[in-house]
């Protein structure tokens, strides 16, 4: 059975379709990553999810339970909004404990005045403020949890929405993109946590995010949403290596993938040293598009298939050095991703000979769809042309 | 030194630079602080005034009696008398008044259905002419024909003497008030609602804020601090100040069962003539408001402001 | 998938509200109900919503040719609007400089504002019919509409929304350019349009309904209110004429209601302030 | 041409009058324009709205003022006085203003004004419930005494019906109807002491009371007493007759309503005081005096009398209109029910006003012990001489 | 002369110091970017220099002239704000077109009716609605243009916010985290267009950001700000790869520098195979900090001064590959980037043997201060030992 499952989910605002049968299965202690442009119903969804919006169609079930016309409260997720969504009027403090003092305490128990003289209440209060300080400190926010969130910083705030959603064990996690406020270093360190506390919980988790280096670190399947649809979702191995879309494959890996046009003849697609035999021999189309990563393509000085370009931009990044370079036959551009050493010596401007690796290098029809397809070595080739 | 030179030239421009600000202030509440210099701090300068004098409406002459008016103001009975009337009356109003507007409000914001029946349904009251719908309230509450004791006969209940008796004429005043002000309560209370931002409430249910009440306690209660805080303000100010009724239903009476602060000095300013005396009391009136209002602004002002 | 079932919870909510609606509409339905009874049929033992014979058109001509009602509504247009536009003109700026702007004047200003609030006009009357006899302004429009140019509750509650207007709009605004007549007019005002609804509502009925300063200015029929013609049907000792009065007060209340019914869809389209982040 | 601004109380009730009047007096007098400025809705209403305007330009010219404010009227000086323009015209009894008229609006001799409209109290009655109670409709009470017995009779009808509705609340007239109908006075002659805790006072009380206990009279708002008996509800009401063309309207055919005399303590000796308002001028410019005279005269005149009585059911003020069948001679053979107090009109005088600034507050203080005694939170007798005790020191020290 | 120049700035909330003395030269055109840990007080510094809060003490210069005293309309800056600080009653057009409108028209052509007829309104509107949708092509929201801030998502607010900032030509741009809530592609493309329009306009530019991609691919110069402190201000490479302060080292760098204690004899600090000779002799201490960047660690098989280490983590990056592994001598973590190639085989609790390249190790005091250290060959170390 699975922790939660999502058929055909269709939603439209007025008459511009938002979400266009979005499906999904999440398995028990699994965590998705949900990636896609911004603006393409991410947010939408988790809303969904959790009971704040209503679909147009389609169901939802979350531990093999319909969850149609169940409350937001009974259904017994936990979530991150975008907006972080805090209490103004309450501490950060009183803000994270809230989700527990409605689980934890009995309505009466929770009584301004009457309460605070029930029997058990006590140390349920204090097992309370102890979760809620042991929360706070993996998230480094427990030198602020008497201050209000209007005291506070935006990744201060952040963090204290994140402490709200992950301070008590639901049977869903939902978390909006929960950590784009935050500095790299605590990101680092609040990635760490989740993943900690998702690999001690156990508790299904749908996290959007539009890092892909979250995406692809935390999760165990990451979902690419585009234009209203799941186009894939996959390991993050298989979705970067393996993607079965274009758009996926634009979507996913930092910088770009380069994508430039090719033609195909008799089977074949050949661009700039590279050849590729199309598997499907059935495929009719003659313009196809080549994908390569930015990673595989590399400067060679004196090899004569390389590809003739022109130094745009040099974004440097620290540990490497990302080239923009434009093709001289085509005038679009190829991004390289080299090394600070490889690098070396380059400057904006200056001519340079590009290499691809044939063995990465991706077909997709016209469509999007990916073409399976087989490196041929350029002898392979010569001897066929020839034989 | 020359680092103290230099700190603190900065710092008398920045002060120059609030006084721009300050300027900008002024500028904009200077039509308002004009207004009120002419249309509420001169009259009431000139009740002040009043209030040492002897001054009858249609005789010119008046004399200086320094504190007389005061005086014999502590030892007036119907003073008194109105004074514990209208505590009465604003004890009852305005809490009631507040409660029934912010369930009226809360009622309507959940329901999808009738809501702007319902809206002016409970408006209605508010935008009515009291001094004809006393009229009907005074039909309403006749002992003998009127049609609540009718009602009240139905089930075996004797009726009271609603307006005639010493003994219920105040109940049945701050009824009609009630009546009059949850309308007023419910309207603030409903723009209000409508500035809680929703994703609080979203945070609220995932949350685990099942139940309405919970929600309410969470979010609605404390987002609307503010509301709720000028709500308790404006309906104790109106309770105090209530007059059209008393003076169309009752008069004050029976033997001033009924008689209001403001219904006094109206009695005497303007039925006795005696002008001076009543500026007298406006100004004791006055005075009691006050300290009132800055006592309950002192206590809750801090609490409802969030940012 | 949409969740619109009349769950008992729902029912009770209705229930409740029903009830209340009908205690609070139940002198309106006498109000009709008197309307459209013959004088003799008005207080009778038995009770009778329904009058015996419908008098609605004997009545209601009464109530429209008795006293000039078509002078009477246009005037009470008149200064409502005029008042409520002064009050919105002047107290906008006031509240504004005193929610946003640093100012030690604010709190001297909060202390006229509550001031203000407390006096009521009953006890300022007899000065300002002093003043307003010196200038020769009794019986004009702008004795009806000046005393009421400031509205101390529209400061008061103005003061309270802006309060919770986020200050980072209001530093966008700045720094796009804008002056602070500018902030408060392009971007205070159309942001605080519950609020000014909401006053609207108050303001309007207030002063329509308003029957004691026009009393006391006002002794020339042309610039009479509304509330002044229904004195007309008032004859205090000698028992007055119910069922004209009832209908001249529907007349008059009729407009007031059809105004609300307009106002309350503007202001509970509430724009709230989804231009923020958090 | 003269323009004369004309401000009067109570709409509702005179709107028609006034209106009738003077555009028969601007048909008569073509150079004499009459306007009028906004009435007010009640006698007090009235006074303050002229006292505020006294010297202002809004002042009207001409205002009619209750009878017993009169008083308060001259000690502010207000009104023009009106002896020399009496004296001047020289033929007032003969158009019907005869010297018991003039009196009613004279104080301390000076003719403050002239008497326009005039009424009595009057017993109303309920000749169904008088019959159903073993009374006959036909010799309706003539004396206190009948009248609680029957009213107890009625009371005892039950179905909600009460005996008696005595209109004592607002100010002191009808306690002064009981006063000055047991032959007493509110003031010793000097008017330097109280009076009316007398022996005519005590009568007058302790009849309140039988009323109450007796008489089956509930504890009624004004309008609650006049609404109980126009459903049919209440046997007996006491009231002005200026009340009269109203309850026949609320009336209508519910029931047969019928008039008779108030019944007086003191048959021989009894008088009534007189309720109604009287035309006073406020105008000091000569021409517009002279045209407000006129118009004065006129209103108060039988021309204005024949307009007031059957629009109102007051009296009329004027003998030449009352006897006139040109005016209301068939008037009042065509309507019995104005007879009652047409017949009270010998024994009509001034309703009482008290000297002083106080004057107002004294006859709030007497109806305010009226009430103790009618909601039987005291005896009468304690409740008359707290209240005798409040008004002496109420009164002017002289 | 400068651009903009900061003195000294301090500020407090309540006794809390938040700033305390940050000074900056801004030079004409010159792209600054402002890193910092959450909550350091980046977005208090920008408010500052807008005008929109006072500093405590300290002065800001803007092209020569003193600000103090100066409001923020009369500043000539834009901001793009954290929290978007949209109009939420005008449509994104004209949201983006208010800056324009309120410094091209006048007074009176900027009233509602009137200002329609005057003359010459009609051209400069025109001229501002091509400005507003040229703007909103080059950041992808002119679909967006009629509708509200409450109907957009996250990341189209944060676009319309940019734009707003954008569309005109102010003395100093002042951007909050500009690009936090968009995904990674549109990311990349807003950061090309606001470095293509900053070198068009040439206008002094401060940007807060906590990404470090943006910072030092976009910023001709990086500000590190820690503890209300400016640490460095430098280029991106320097930053990266000199660091003068561990803290810098710390903050910059993705995944972070890794960082062990080490012992200082001699003027010799060693650590696994590392063996650095610091520079100035006169350094007393003998606790240190050795830092390296996590691509400098290798995995190396059978080298005999290889550190030993159990990997406790793998993270996928596409690209790369991330490897956690706890050193079995001292238990500390050590980060090593890898390509996915050579990473290829490894999996979590294995062990592994981890290289460190000596050239790019660097040490720090204990106060945190970069100490300056050559590094030694072994076999120089050993003669050094033995002779
Ligand atoms: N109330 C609404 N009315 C109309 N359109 C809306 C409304 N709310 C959202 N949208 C539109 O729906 C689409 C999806 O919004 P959503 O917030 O789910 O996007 P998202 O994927 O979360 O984007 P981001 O990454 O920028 O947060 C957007 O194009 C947005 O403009
Ligand atoms: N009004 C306030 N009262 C008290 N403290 C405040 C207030 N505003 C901000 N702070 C504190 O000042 C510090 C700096 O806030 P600031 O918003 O400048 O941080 P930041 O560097 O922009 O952080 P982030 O990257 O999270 O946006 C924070 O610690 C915050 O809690
Ligand atoms: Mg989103
Ligand atoms: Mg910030």
């Amino acid at each position: 059975m699975n922790a939660l499952s999502l058929r055909g989910i269709t939603k439209s605002f007025g008459d511009q379709a938002i979400l266009k049968g979005v499906s999904l299965d999440v398995a028990p202690g699994e965590f998705i990553a949900l990636v896609g442009p911004s603006g393409c119903g991410k947010s939408t969804l988790l809303r969904i999810l959790a009971g704040l919006d209503h679909a147009d169609g389609g169901e939802i079930l979350i531990g093999g339970q319909e969850m149609s016309g169940i409350a937001p409260a009974d259904r017994n997720v936990a979530m991150v909004f975008q907006s972080y969504a805090l209490y103004p009027h309450l501490t950060a403090g009183q803000n994270i404990a809230v989700p527990l003092a409605m689980r934890r305490l009995s309505r009466t128990q929770r009584l301004p005045f009457v309460g605070s003289m029930l029997p058990g209440q006590r140390s349920a209060r204090a097992a309370i403020l102890r979760d809620v300080e042991e929360m706070a400190k993996s998230l480094k926010i427990d030198h602020l949890l008497d201050r209000k969130p209007g005291q506070m910083s935006g990744g201060q705030r952040q963090r204290v929405a994140l402490a709200r959603a992950m301070v008590r064990q639901p049977s869903v996690f939902l978390m909006d993109e929960p950590l784009s406020n935050l500095d790299a270093n605590l990101r680092v360190h609040a990635r760490g946590e989740i993943v900690e506390l998702h690999r001690r919980a156990g508790v299904p988790t749908v996290y959007v995010t539009h890092d892909q280096a979250e995406a692809l670190s935390m999760a165990d399947r990451v979902a690419v949403m585009i234009g209203g649809n799941l186009l894939q979702l996959t390991t993050p191995q298989a979705i970067y290596d393996d993607p079965t879309h274009l758009e996926v494959a634009r979507f996913i890996g930092q910088p770009r993938i380069n994508v430039v046009p090719a033609l195909a003849e008799n089977g074949l697609v050949s661009f700039g040293g590279v050849r590729l035999a199309l598997n499907d021999a059935s495929f009719a189309g003659t313009s196809v598009t080549l994908g390569i990563r930015p990673e595989f393509v590399s400067l060679s000085q004196n090899r004569k298939d390389a590809l003739a370009a022109h130094v745009e931009r040099i974004e440097f990044l620290g540990s490497e050095v990302i080239l923009y370079c434009k093709l001289d036959a085509i005038g679009e551009i190829m991004i390289a991703k080299l090394t600070p050493a490889e690098a070396n010596g380059v400057s904006a401007g200056m001519p340079v000979a590009l290499t691809l690796s044939p063995e990465k290098a991706m077909v997709f029809a016209e469509d999007g769809r990916r073409l399976a397809a087989t490196p041929v070595a350029v002898d392979a080739l010569k001897e066929k042309a020839h034989g | 030194m020359a680092s103290l030179a230099s700190m603190s030239i900065p710092l008398t421009t920045e002060r120059a630079r609030e006084r721009s600000e300050a300027r900008t202030a002024w500028l904009l509440a200077s039509p308002a602080i004009l207004l009120i210099v002419l249309f509420v701090l001169a009259p009431i300068a000139a009740v002040i005034f009043l209030g040492f004098t002897d001054f009858q409406l249609g005789i010119g002459k008046f004399r200086f009696v320094g504190f007389e008016n005061y005086a014999h103001l502590f030892n007036d009975r119907t003073f008194r008398k109105s004074l514990w009337n209208t505590s009465v009356y604003t004890a009852i109003v305005a809490p009631l008044s507040i409660v029934l507007g912010l369930g009226v409000a809360l009622l309507i914001e959940s329901e999808t259905l009738a809501r702007s029946f319902f809206r002016t349904a409970f408006f209605l009251p508010v935008a009515s002419l009291i001094v004809a719908m006393a009229t009907v309230w005074q039909y309403l509450f006749h002992p003998t024909i009127g049609p609540i004791n009718a009602l009240l006969a139905l089930v075996d209940i004797p009726g009271p003497n609603w307006l005639g008796a010493s003994g219920t004429v105040l109940y049945s005043l701050s009824i009609i008030g009630v009546w009059q002000s949850v309308g007023f309560n419910m309207v603030l209370f409903l723009a209000g609602l409508t500035a809680i931002p929703r994703e609080l409430y979203a945070a609220a249910e995932v949350d685990g804020a099942r139940s309405s009440f919970d929600r309410f306690r969470l979010v609605t209660w404390p987002m609307l601090g503010p509301t709720t805080l000028f709500v308790t303000t404006i309906s104790v100010i109106n309770a105090v100040k209530v007059f059209d009724t008393v003076k169309t239903l009752t008069d004050g009476g029976p033997n001033h069962a009924s008689e209001v602060l403001l219904f006094t000095i109206y009695q005497e300013g303007f039925v006795y003539m005696r002008v001076g005396y009543a500026s007298a009391m406006t100004v004791v009136f006055l005075a009691i408001l006050v300290v009132l209002m800055f006592l309950q602004y002192r206590l809750l002002d801090r609490q409802v402001h969030y940012t | 998938m949409k969740t619109e079932a009349l769950t008992p919870g729902r029912a009770i909510r209705f229930g409740l509200l029903s009830v209340c609606a009908l205690i609070f509409l139940a002198p309106y339905i006498f109000m009709i109900s008197t309307a459209g009874k013959a004088q003799d049929d008005i207080f009778t033992s038995a009770l009778s919503l329904i009058p015996a014979h419908f008098y609605y058109i004997a009545n209601f001509t009464k109530a429209l040719t008795r006293v000039p009602m078509g002078t009477l509504l246009l005037n009470g247009v008149l200064v409502c609007g005029l008042i409520f536009s002064l009050q919105v003109l002047i107290a906008i700026p006031c509240a504004y400089a005193m929610a946003k702007l640093k100012f030690r004047a604010a709190r001297l200003m909060m202390v006229l504002v509550m001031l203000g609030l407390l006096i009521p006009i009953h006890a300022t009357a007899l000065p300002l019919y002093v003043g307003f006899n010196g200038l020769s302004l009794l019986n004009s429009y702008t004795a009806l509409v000046a005393p009421f140019s400031i509205s101390v509750f529209a400061i008061f509650m103005f003061l309270q929304f802006f309060r919770a207007m986020p200050d980072d709009l209001i530093h966008a605004a700045r720094l796009d350019g804008m002056s602070e007549l500018g902030i408060v007019a392009r971007v205070i005002v159309p942001n605080a349009w519950p609020a000014v609804t909401a006053f609207a509502i108050f303001s309007v009925v207030a002063h329509w309904n308003d029957l004691y300063w026009p009393l006391i200015v006002i002794s020339k029929q042309e610039y009479a209110t509304p509330p002044l013609g229904l004195m007309y049907f008032r004859a205090a000792e000698a028992g007055d004429d119910y069922g004209a009065l009832m209908a001249a007060t529907l007349t008059i209340t009729l407009p007031l209601v059809v105004a609300f019914l307009l106002a309350q869809k503007r202001f509970i389209e509430g724009i709230t302030m989804t231009g923020l982040k958090g | 041409e003269t323009t004369l601004t004309v401000h009067y109380p109570m709409p509702g009730f005179f709107k028609n009058v006034m209106d009738t009047i003077s555009k028969k007096f601007m048909e008569e007098n073509p150079d004499i324009k009459i306007q009028f400025a906004s009435p007010s809705a009640t006698y007090e209403e009235g006074i303050q709205t002229i006292l505020r305007q006294l010297g202002t330009n809004e002042m009207p010219d001409v205002t009619f003022i209750g009878l017993n404010r009169l008083r308060m009227i001259d000690e502010r000086n207000v009104a023009v006085d009106l002896g020399p323009l009496v004296q001047k015209d020289g033929h007032m009894a003969e158009e019907g203003f005869s010297d018991t008229i003039l009196k009613l609006a004279q104080v301390k001799g000076k003719q403050i004004g002239l008497a326009f409209a005039t009424s009595n109290p009057i017993m109303y009655y309920n000749a169904d419930l008088v019959k159903a109670a073993g009374g006959d409709p036909d010799n309706p009470p003539k004396t206190w005494d009948e009248v609680i017995a029957l009213g107890g009779k009625i009371k005892a009808l039950g179905n909600g019906v009460d005996g008696i509705d005595f209109r004592w609340q607002g100010d002191d007239w009808m306690f002064s109807a009981l006063l000055f109908g047991a032959g007493g006075h509110m003031l010793s002659a000097d008017e330097g002491t109280v009076a009316f805790n007398g022996p005519e006072g005590q009568k007058a009380v302790e009849l309140i009371q039988r009323m109450v206990k007796e008489g089956g009279m509930p504890v009624f708002t004004k309008p609650a007493g006049e609404q109980a008996f126009a459903a049919g509800k209440v046997g007996f009401e006491f009231q002005t007759t200026g009340a009269l063309v109203n309850t026949i309207k609320n009336v209508g055919t519910k029931f047969d309503l019928r008039t008779a005399k108030l019944p007086l303590l003191d048959p021989v000796n009894g008088k009534l005081p007189t309720g109604g308002n009287a035309a006073v001028i406020l105008t000091h410019d000569a021409a517009k005096q002279e045209a407000a005279w006129k118009f004065v005269k006129f209103a108060a005149g039988p021309y204005g009398a024949s307009v007031v009585v059957p629009g109102t059911g007051y009296v009329p003020n004027n003998e030449l209109a009352a006897a006139s069948p040109e005016y209301l001679g068939d008037f009042y053979k065509k309507n019995p029910l104005f007879k009652a107090a047409l017949s009270q009109m010998p024994v009509m005088i001034p309703w009482y006003a008290f000297p002083g600034s106080n004057g107002v507050r004294v006859t709030q203080t007497i109806v305010d012990n009226l009430s103790r005694i009618v909601d039987q939170s005291a005896q009468p007798k304690e409740a008359l001489d707290d209240a005798a005790s409040d008004v002496t020191g109420m009164l002017p020290r002289s």
